[in-house]
């Protein structure tokens, strides 16, 4: 120490207001609090910008389009995608061309090959490449590749950005449309996961004893039933459509929350937090909704992420059976079943939803996992 | 031990009859009958024949014929692959719907644990964030997607494996990794959450505090405590799985029981729906009574007389 | 005896099954009174049944044998919705834990008030916030922290929350279960000061649980000592530190260290040994060895003691 | 008395979404062979902290040593590897820590536990460690230690898994051993004979140990030297004695105050009023200066150097600078003022110390 | 539980169909040296070998190259002696029906093929007790008394079916027949042996095993309960009479549902053939792999003609007239399949005397004709007295159904203000059972033939029909059906004039809509050849295939 303090300030300090009792945070509701922390997660405003963006595209992506949801037009059937600017990045293939190789001994027969493919009219809209000589010692066949536009066959000015399917409609309007029916969805299916199956699970432990035993042989004979049995039945009393795919995946889907959150109370309902509001001759409808399920919140969200491409899926396979959307709605898991058949030969059909569903995937998982730090006080620094 | 296990067989017939007795109301409920020709049989003729096969009688007669076989372990037999008993069909789909399932449990759950474990000790870092991504991915994308890149790039395109059928070891790697994608997804990111918090425990310090290796810490310390909550997921998972999966069945050709219970809703034949019910839900409840079992094991504070979970 | 018997505890038993054959006896009939206005300290080592007394008094847990009459009334055979629920509002628990015991996703407002909701005492949210305002300050806190989450406070803090929450009734009785343990000494002091306040400001009486001799002693009036299951020694905290009687209770006390490096220096530690402490032959009774000095002991025991007592 | 560990200027801080944590600020000590050193101070006072830096064992990250030196037999454990620091871990420097519930492995037998530092330290092989396991099982007081070897933590009591825990720190023979309240989640009796324990041990190893507390009772009982510690600084050092009977730091005063005795009637326990800092902005000044009753203006504008008291005791308070006002401690601290330890000589001050 | 996103490839059985031959017929020339082994897929397990209990596609697949009836159909459609010796002898009044059969068919365990059998045979088709779905359906009406016998009003033995000796067969039919002769082609019919069936009891037929041949082919390998239940395997039958025509040594067959999983198996030469979806049809059409099959197979629209709007003719025809069909065949189908304006088939069934096509006589009966179809619906909307229309459509339940769907929607929506369509598709099992109560408005279905005569698909029009859940009633229609089933029946030249004055009746109602008569896309090895195609019963026979 060099300096000599100063003398004048060894004299008592004047009775300072009492700031150590004082929190120094702003008061912040619960929400507020938790958006704070929700903001300060990269990750989970990268997913939420994410979603934002899908949604928005789903609400608006279709009123870009100029097509709609069932513009048919055969002649316009399978164009592939072409997109302004990236339609000379060659290697994206998003030029509307169709390219196909094909194989052969040698490269006139290769060629033959080729060309047998192609109506008349549509000769001069064919670019041929050869990929690969032949080789006779090797054995290599010749491949040679060819592009066909069929935009300029058709003489279409437009651009498809998704392409289109078999029947002519614009993919991209589609898969945007899909992507709000699946989203729609996912929304119900989550949403009523948590209402039934954290208000069974809940229940069940909170209860627990014969009631807990009971509860859960119930859950084990309704997942023993197959689904698929249940939802045929349900088509005898339901029309199909977006109220059955509901109803179907209401009917089962909800034993996996219930058994998570069963757990989790099972933990939390000893705690004493619980004890001091049971003292307070609190009701159990009090305890289960203001103490025990606010506290599995966390769980209850990150459950509901893996319900979600469930639900998009079993609405597929629905609509496969025939119990989901009817004609010409659509959604993103029935797009990606459609376009599976496609794969081999014209995968872009399959491969936008598959990305849509992706993307809202990893949106949904990274939001949820900053969702769960966020709503959890104790998670703060 | 023995009586708990006693006591859990009890409630397990309990359960079972329970799920006999609604599958087989759902049954009589669905649309249609098991005649797979009827559109051209009149219906006089199809009396006749139900009638033949005892379908004519009053509800109750045929339940309690059809819980008075089941006793004797006879599950009728099938509709449409006629005078087929079930319980051989049964038996030819469930061994090759267990291998596949069991092996894309144990290869998915084996990736997805190095992968989880690989996250949490390099919790985030670049390896973190994709070992995220991939699981995310396996989470979204469904199966069959994996199942058909496979198939085209691996079996055609680069002709390494075969393209379908089921019974060498190489027809069966491609239908496994496909089924295994959602497993490893799963379990990565669940062990990779508990890993997180085990890694932050105190026993971990304590362990650290005697110079452990940070390998003996993950391995030795780490794992076991992280293995509970996995648990509990990858059971239902193993009984999905293990009970056939219609697609991945499909796509390779696999005869498997996903593929024989489809059809048999699909055609309306009573005896195989049964059947694979019972099957299935036996077969769930028996993983759940292990997955009990196998918690007292990794864990020995649970104890099996304590609880009923 | 003037005083007033607030609560009367009678061979009350709490036993749990924890297997098909095995059963817990946490509390093995245990009858004392408590008068009000005090403060009855109850002590014992960690598991020796103090928190399930407490616990059962209040109703957690249906007594397994045994009766807890409240201002002469059973606590126990109460049925009504009713009647259980002015009971409620009558008797009050604060608990261990600072950290467990308020919810982690309500604000204070909302755990203070939560009382007053249950039992309608208020009419309007204006009233409601004005109530709760007026507890904080009796506790110690001030109207901001109305609005803040749990996790914010400090553990003497979350303590002072905890027994604004059981003041919002405005009970009669309060429980309070090791309200102390787990708080660090400068903060324990903050809520005993506390609760000693409360107690010649509003009158209330007091289950003091703790372990700690010291603490309990500093604020109680009478003591009891418990030891598996069983209050082995009841008196006067002073009579109690004077003459402790009971084997457990002597040992309890020589385990208390003190914040003076000479005395533990010098400090011999009982050992109890229940075996070896112990005349066999008969089953012990709680006999009253001294006016309000009990002590749980066999007829050879009872003489021994009271001439040790001289 | 040589040292065998001694600390120097060291600033620990956790980087954490709020901002840094500061929550060692600087704490310079040093520690004797065969010696306890207690180190008191409230909740959240950074003494787990300190000594877990010691051993290398703040998670990183968010944690972070940010300065200082910590030198082990002239080597500075601060800048050592992984690797070295497991080789000194459990073998030189041992740690017990505050929570037997949680500090054994719930899927490890206990023989495993303790076993493991030896297999790891000493080339013995796993029957001769077993038989070491059972010795020192024995030594810490468990009895049938053949029967228990092969049970899980949870088949323990509290008191008994503390002393599995001390058996692990143990095993090796550290030359260091640090207890970070090994006592506070158990009940008097059972923490009196942890003590004990302890204390017998530590005469049969020689060892050095640092324990961590807030009780000040355990402290009086257990401590030869004691550092009092607020808001991440070390306030007060001295002997136990010195510590108990001559405080010099408010804070002290505080927390001797606030101990109720079983013999002083009556009077309002002294309770030191608000909370604690909060180490993301620690304040200018004497982070206690908030909470002081003594405060003077000085202490909200800079913080105090350590100020020595004998040659042994030193504070960290401006009341003990020359231009300070005379204050009279609480009275709760006076009454325990013996006068035959360096009674409170008003004239005596001394100078600032050297140690600051 | 399981995996949900299912894709379950239920084409529906049809009962078998086809008309098409393959060109490639049957020369001689086992030319080369080729491994005579042919590798197939089919879509499903065979759910039985027992004839009698068949009931679809495979199992009649299957049957027929393993099994020998009296008759076999050749590359002409034409029926040609098989066990039969010769073409059958048939009574002035066309009931009596006389087949003497060759003495040197035997059964894989060396019994003689016999009368007997075909009596033992016919008679547990029809028998109640035997529960056949297709015995009854196949015989009833058509050989004596096997209606009486299936509804249990009759003891089997009164069956019309008589072996006079060993070796020779009487046949007494209900009525004159004029198609029983290809109706004795069908699998229902063929012989078994009484001795084995009888040892064998209710294992009879449950895996190859269990089964006894006197077809071209022994089947092995083949346990649908077995480890290895999705493949088996034919081999040549060394005891089979005409054992010098068949040049193949082994047909491999494997399970296989997935389309694309069939093509991958194609081009990597798994397989010789695989069936073709719309999508792969662009990128295979062209090449000398791509081939397509027609068949007898008609797709139209059924109407609800109790439906308020759809009673009233225009509103039919609007509707049928309006729909695209030919956009519908070339991109949604691709496959070959032909543009329908009739409703029966083409290249199917031709006139007794000329040798023409049905539907080359009656031509075009109704086309797609947009403008006209907008003045029907104008005139109907008035009639109707209103401008606003709203029809249920019950999809169909082919690979393609939920494409085509929703083209006709499209198209009706598109082209006839006013019309809204609801779009309606159910699970195959609630299909038919919706179908059968009349509850849907315009349902999208298909109907193949069970036995050479246009009355396969004539008579279910007919108000009394079994199968009418369209609540069509036209009484010229019936009156003409009729008459051509019992007074004409022996008359085949009014007989086949009534079917085409019945066609252009029902089609000039616009009763239904026909939309495509089909056909399948495959990619075929094109060193595969002989393989015969064939309308009805088994898809192919591979009796005459070799490899070049
Ligand atoms: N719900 C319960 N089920 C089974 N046993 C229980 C239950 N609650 C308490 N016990 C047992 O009863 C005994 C007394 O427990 P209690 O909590 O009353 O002790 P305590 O004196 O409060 O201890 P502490 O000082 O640790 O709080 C203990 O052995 C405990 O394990
Ligand atoms: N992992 C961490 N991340 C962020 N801050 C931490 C972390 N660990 C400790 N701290 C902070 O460091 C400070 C000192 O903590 P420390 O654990 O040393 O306190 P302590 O004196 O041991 O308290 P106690 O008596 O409660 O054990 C506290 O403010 C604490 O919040
Ligand atoms: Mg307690
Ligand atoms: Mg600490």
């Amino acid at each position: 120490m060099s300096n000599e303090p100063n003398k004048d300030l060894f004299v008592m300090a004047e009775d300072r207001e009492d700031t150590s009792e004082k929190i120094n945070r702003p008061s912040l509701t619960f929400w507020q609090d938790s958006w704070i922390r929700l903001r300060k997660n990269k990750g989970a405003l990268f997913g939420m910008i994410v979603l934002i963006l899908i949604v928005l595209m789903a609400l608006l992506g279709p009123v870009f389009s100029s097509h709609g949801l069932d513009d048919q037009d055969l002649s316009l059937s399978r164009m592939h995608p072409k997109i302004q600017g990236l339609e000379n990045i060659s290697w994206l293939g998003l030029d509307g061309k169709n390219y196909q190789e094909f194989e052969a001994e040698t490269l006139e027969l290769a060629d033959q090959r080729a060309l047998a493919r192609f109506q008349q009219p549509d000769m001069e809209f064919i670019e041929a490449d050869v990929k690969q000589e032949p080789n006779s010692e090797t054995g290599e066949p010749a491949v040679v590749k060819y592009a066909f536009d069929k935009y300029a066959a058709q003489g279409v000015e437009e651009y498809y950005w998704f392409g289109t399917d078999t029947l002519g409609r614009d993919l991209f309007t589609r898969v945007w449309l899909g992507t709000r029916i699946s989203l729609l969805i996912a929304f119900v299916a989550a949403f009523i996961d948590m209402l039934v199956g954290v208000a069974y699970g809940g229940i069940s432990a909170y209860f627990g004893g014969r009631t807990d035993t009971i509860m859960q042989r119930i859950i084990e004979v309704l997942v023993g039933i197959p689904n698929l049995v249940v939802v045929i039945l349900m088509i005898m009393i339901l029309d199909p459509g977006i109220v059955a795919i509901i109803i179907a995946l209401t009917i089962t889907g909800w034993t996996g929350m219930a058994r998570i959150v069963r757990g989790q109370v099972l933990k939390l309902k000893g705690q004493e937090f619980v004890l001091a509001s049971r003292t307070l001759g609190a009701s159990h409808t009090r305890i289960l909704t203001k103490h025990l399920i606010p506290n599995t919140i966390g769980l209850i969200i990150i459950n509901a992420m893996f319900t979600i491409p469930n639900a998009i899926f079993f609405e597929a396979f629905l609509s496969f059976i025939g119990l989901g959307l009817q004609a010409p709605d659509t959604s993103l898991g029935t797009l990606i079943n459609d376009g599976f058949k496609a794969l081999q030969v014209n995968p872009y059909i399959m491969i936008f939803p598959a990305i849509v569903m992706s993307l809202i995937m990893i949106g949904f998982n990274i939001l949820a996992d900053g969702l769960r730090d966020a709503l959890d006080p104790k998670m703060r620094e | 031990m023995g009586k708990y296990i006693a006591k859990r067989a009890g409630y397990m017939l309990i359960t079972l009859f329970i799920i006999a007795t609604f599958s087989f109301i759902l049954m009589k409920l669905l649309p249609g009958s098991p005649l797979t020709a009827e559109q051209k049989v009149t219906a006089a003729q199809r009396a006749i024949i139900e009638a033949k096969y005892g379908l004519d009688q009053p509800i109750l007669i045929q339940y309690f014929k059809y819980i008075g076989n089941l006793v004797q372990g006879d599950l009728g037999v099938s509709f449409q692959l006629k005078n087929q008993p079930v319980t051989k069909i049964l038996m030819a789909g469930v061994p090759v719907s267990a291998q596949l399932g069991i092996w894309a449990l144990f290869i998915g759950t084996f990736f997805g644990m190095l992968l989880g474990l690989l996250a949490s000790i390099k919790h985030n870092t670049v390896f973190d964030y994709g070992a995220n991504i991939i699981s995310v991915l396996g989470i979204s994308i469904p199966s069959f997607i994996f199942a058909g890149l496979l198939q085209y790039f691996v079996g055609v395109k680069l002709g390494w494996l075969p393209i379908a059928f089921w019974g060498t070891p190489q027809q069966m790697i491609m239908p496994i990794i496909s089924l295994s994608i959602f497993p490893m997804a799963i379990s990565s990111r669940f062990l990779r959450t508990e890993m997180i918090e085990v890694l932050g425990s105190d026993y971990m310090v304590t362990a650290k505090a005697k110079g452990v290796s940070n390998f003996a810490l993950v391995f030795k310390h780490a794992l076991r405590n992280a293995l509970i909550p996995l648990i509990t997921v990858m059971g239902p998972m193993a009984v999905s799985l293990m009970t056939g999966t219609l697609v991945i069945e499909q796509i390779f050709s696999v005869p498997g029981l996903g593929e024989q219970f489809t059809r048999g809703v699909l055609t309306n034949d009573y005896s195989i729906i049964m059947g694979t019910t019972l099957f299935f839900a036996f077969f769930f409840i028996l993983v759940i009574l292990i997955i009990d079992l196998l918690y007292g094991i990794v864990d020995p504070r649970i104890r099996l007389s304590g609880g009923e979970d | 005896m003037s005083k007033e018997k607030l609560l009367e505890v009678k061979n009350l038993k709490q036993h749990f099954k924890t297997g098909r054959h095995t059963t817990v006896k946490a509390v093995d009939g245990i009858t004392f009174d408590i008068f009000k206005g005090e403060t009855f300290g109850l002590v014992g080592e960690s598991g020796c049944g103090k928190s399930t007394t407490g616990r059962s008094i209040i109703r957690l847990y249906n007594a397994t044998e045994g009766d807890v009459l409240f201002k002469g009334e059973s606590v126990h055979g109460k049925k009504n919705k009713a009647d259980l629920k002015t009971f409620n509002q009558k008797m009050q628990m604060i608990f261990q834990d600072p950290y467990a015991s308020l919810n982690p996703r309500m604000t204070v407002m909302d755990i203070v008030a939560e009382g007053l909701d249950i039992h309608g005492l208020v009419k309007s949210p204006k009233e409601r916030q004005a109530r709760v305002f007026e507890l904080l300050e009796t506790v110690g806190l001030s109207k901001e922290h109305a609005n803040r989450y749990p996790h914010e406070f400090s553990g003497g803090q979350r303590q002072r929350i905890g027994i604004a929450r059981a003041l919002a009734v405005e009970p009669e009785f309060i429980i309070a279960d090791e309200p102390i343990s787990a708080l660090d000494v400068s903060i324990q002091a903050q809520v005993v000061n506390l609760l000693k306040d409360l107690q010649d400001r509003f009158g209330y009486t007091y289950l003091f649980i703790a372990h700690d001799l010291s603490m309990v002693k500093y604020i109680s009036d009478r003591i009891g000592v418990m030891y598996f299951g069983k209050m082995v020694e009841i008196a006067d905290s002073d009579e109690l530190y004077k003459n402790p009687m009971h084997p457990y209770t002597r040992s309890l006390l020589s385990a208390i260290p003190l914040p003076d490096p000479d005395y533990e220096r010098t400090r011999r530690r009982v050992e109890y040994d229940p075996e070896k402490d112990h005349d066999h032959s008969e089953e012990p009774v709680f006999r009253e060895i001294k006016k309000d000095h009990w002590v749980l002991c066999t007829e050879k025991e009872f003489e021994q003691y009271k001439t040790e007592m001289k | 008395m040589e040292n065998i560990l001694e600390v120097k200027n060291l600033h620990v801080s956790f980087d954490t979404y709020g901002g840094e944590v500061q929550a060692v600020r600087g704490v310079t000590f040093d520690l004797k062979k065969g010696e306890t050193l207690a180190i008191v101070g409230e909740s959240g006072s950074g003494k787990s902290v300190t000594t877990r830096a010691l051993a290398k064992l703040i998670p990183s990250p968010p944690g972070r040593i940010k300065e200082g030196e910590i030198l082990f037999e002239g080597k500075n454990l601060a800048q050592l590897s992984e690797r070295e620091m497991q080789k000194i871990r459990g073998k030189d420097i041992s740690t017990i820590f505050q929570d037997p519930m949680t500090s054994l492995n719930p899927t490890m037998k206990i023989g495993s536990q303790v076993m493991e530092g030896l297999l790891k330290h000493h080339k013995i092989s796993k029957k001769e460690a077993r038989k070491r396991t059972l010795e020192l099982l024995d030594l810490v007081g468990l009895p049938d230690a053949e029967k228990r070897i092969d049970q899980y933590p949870h088949q323990f009591s509290g008191g008994q898994r503390q002393r599995v825990v001390i058996a692990i720190a143990l095993a090796c023979g550290p030359k260091i051993l640090i207890a970070d309240e090994p006592t506070t989640a158990l009940d008097v009796t059972i923490q009196a004979q942890i003590l004990e324990l302890m204390k017998d041990i530590q005469k049969k190893v020689d060892s050095s140990i640092i324990f961590i507390t807030h009780d000040l009772g355990v402290v009086a009982n257990v401590a030869d030297r004691v550092a009092v510690m607020y808001a991440g600084k070390i306030v007060e050092i001295g002997t136990a004695d010195e510590i108990f009977y001559n405080p010099k730091h408010p804070y002290t005063w505080g927390l001797l105050g606030s101990m109720p005795t079983l013999d002083n009637e009556e009077e309002s326990l002294v309770a030191i009023p608000g909370s604690p800092p909060d180490m993301l902005n620690p304040p200018t000044g004497d982070a206690f200066a908030a909470r002081n009753e003594y405060a003077m203006e000085i202490d909200f504008v800079e913080q105090p150097p350590m100020f020595k008291v004998s040659d042994t005791h030193y504070a960290a308070t401006w009341l003990l600078h020359e231009h300070a006002p005379k204050v009279e401690p609480p009275l709760a601290v006076q009454s325990r003022m013996k006068d035959n330890l360096h009674a409170n000589v008003p004239g005596e001050r001394k100078k600032e110390g050297d140690r600051s | 539980g399981g995996d949900d996103t299912s894709d379950s490839d239920n084409s529906g059985n049809d009962g078998g169909s086809d008309t098409e031959q393959d060109d490639s017929g049957n020369d001689d020339s086992t030319s080369g040296d080729a491994e005579q082994v042919l590798n197939l897929m089919e879509g499903s397990q065979i759910p039985t070998m027992d004839s009698v209990m068949a009931t679809d596609a495979v199992a009649f697949q299957w049957l027929n190259e393993t099994m020998e009836g009296l008759y076999r159909l050749d590359e002409n459609t034409t029926p040609v002696p098989a066990i039969a010796d010769g073409d059958p002898v048939v009574s002035e009044d066309g009931t009596e029906w006389t087949v003497t059969l060759r003495e040197d068919a035997v059964w894989s365990n060396g019994d003689p093929v016999t009368a007997h059998d075909f009596v033992f045979a016919w008679r547990r088709a029809v028998n109640p007790e035997t529960g056949s779905e297709y015995g009854p359906f196949m015989m009833n009406g058509v050989v004596k008394n096997a209606e009486a016998i299936s509804n249990g009003e009759a003891e089997k033995e009164e069956l019309g079916i008589e072996a006079t000796s060993d070796y020779e067969l009487k046949i007494t039919l209900e009525k004159p027949v004029p198609y029983f002769h290809s109706l004795l082609t069908f699998g229902t019919y063929l012989p078994q042996n009484e001795a084995f069936v009888t040892e064998m009891g209710s294992d009879y037929a449950l895996n190859s095993e269990n089964l006894l041949y006197n077809g071209p082919f022994i089947l092995t390998e083949w346990n649908p309960t077995g480890e290895n239940a999705n493949q088996w395997t034919l081999v040549k039958n060394d005891d089979y009479w005409d054992k010098d025509n068949v040049k193949l040594e082994n047909i491999n067959v494997s399970i296989v549902k997935e389309t694309s999983t069939g093509v991958n198996l194609y081009n990597t030469g798994e397989v010789d053939r695989a069936g073709l979806s719309a999508e792969y049809v662009a990128q295979y059409a062209g090449t000398e792999d791509y081939r397509t099959l027609g068949e007898a197979v008609l797709f139209y629209l059924k109407f609800n003609h109790d439906n308020e709007f759809l009673s009233n003719v225009n509103v039919r025809k609007a509707i049928s007239m309006t729909i695209g069909k030919q956009g519908l065949v070339d991109v949604i189908l691709a496959n070959g399949s032909l543009v329908s304006n009739g409703a029966v088939p083409s290249s199917f069934t031709s006139h007794p005397d000329t040798g023409e096509d049905f539907r080359e006589i009656n031509g075009d009966l109704i086309v797609e004709d947009k403008e006209a179809a907008k003045e029907y619906w104008a005139t109907a909307l008035e009639e109707l007295g209103t401008d606003t229309v709203e029809l249920g459509y019950l999809g169909g339940d082919s690979e393609v159904a939920q494409e085509m769907d929703s083209y006709i929607k499209n198209q009706l929506e598109g082209n006839l203000d006013g019309l809204t369509v609801e779009v309606t598709s159910v699970p195959f099992e609630e299909r038919i059972s919706r179908d059968e109560n009349s509850e849907y408005d315009i349902q999208n279905s298909g109907w193949g033939p069970d036995y050479l005569d246009p009355s396969t698909w004539l008579n279910m029009w007919t108000s009394d029909s079994p199968y009418m859940t369209m609540n069509y009633n036209n009484e010229e229609y019936d009156t003409l059906i009729h008459e051509a089933n019992n007074e004409l029946i022996t008359d085949l030249t009014a007989r086949y004039d009534n079917f085409l004055e019945a066609e252009k009746v029902l089609m000039d109602d616009a009763a239904i809509a026909p939309l495509y008569q089909r056909s399948r896309a495959y990619l075929w090895r094109p060193s595969v050849k002989g393989v015969i195609s064939n309308p009805m019963g088994a898809d192919f026979t591979y009796k005459y295939a070799f490899i070049e």
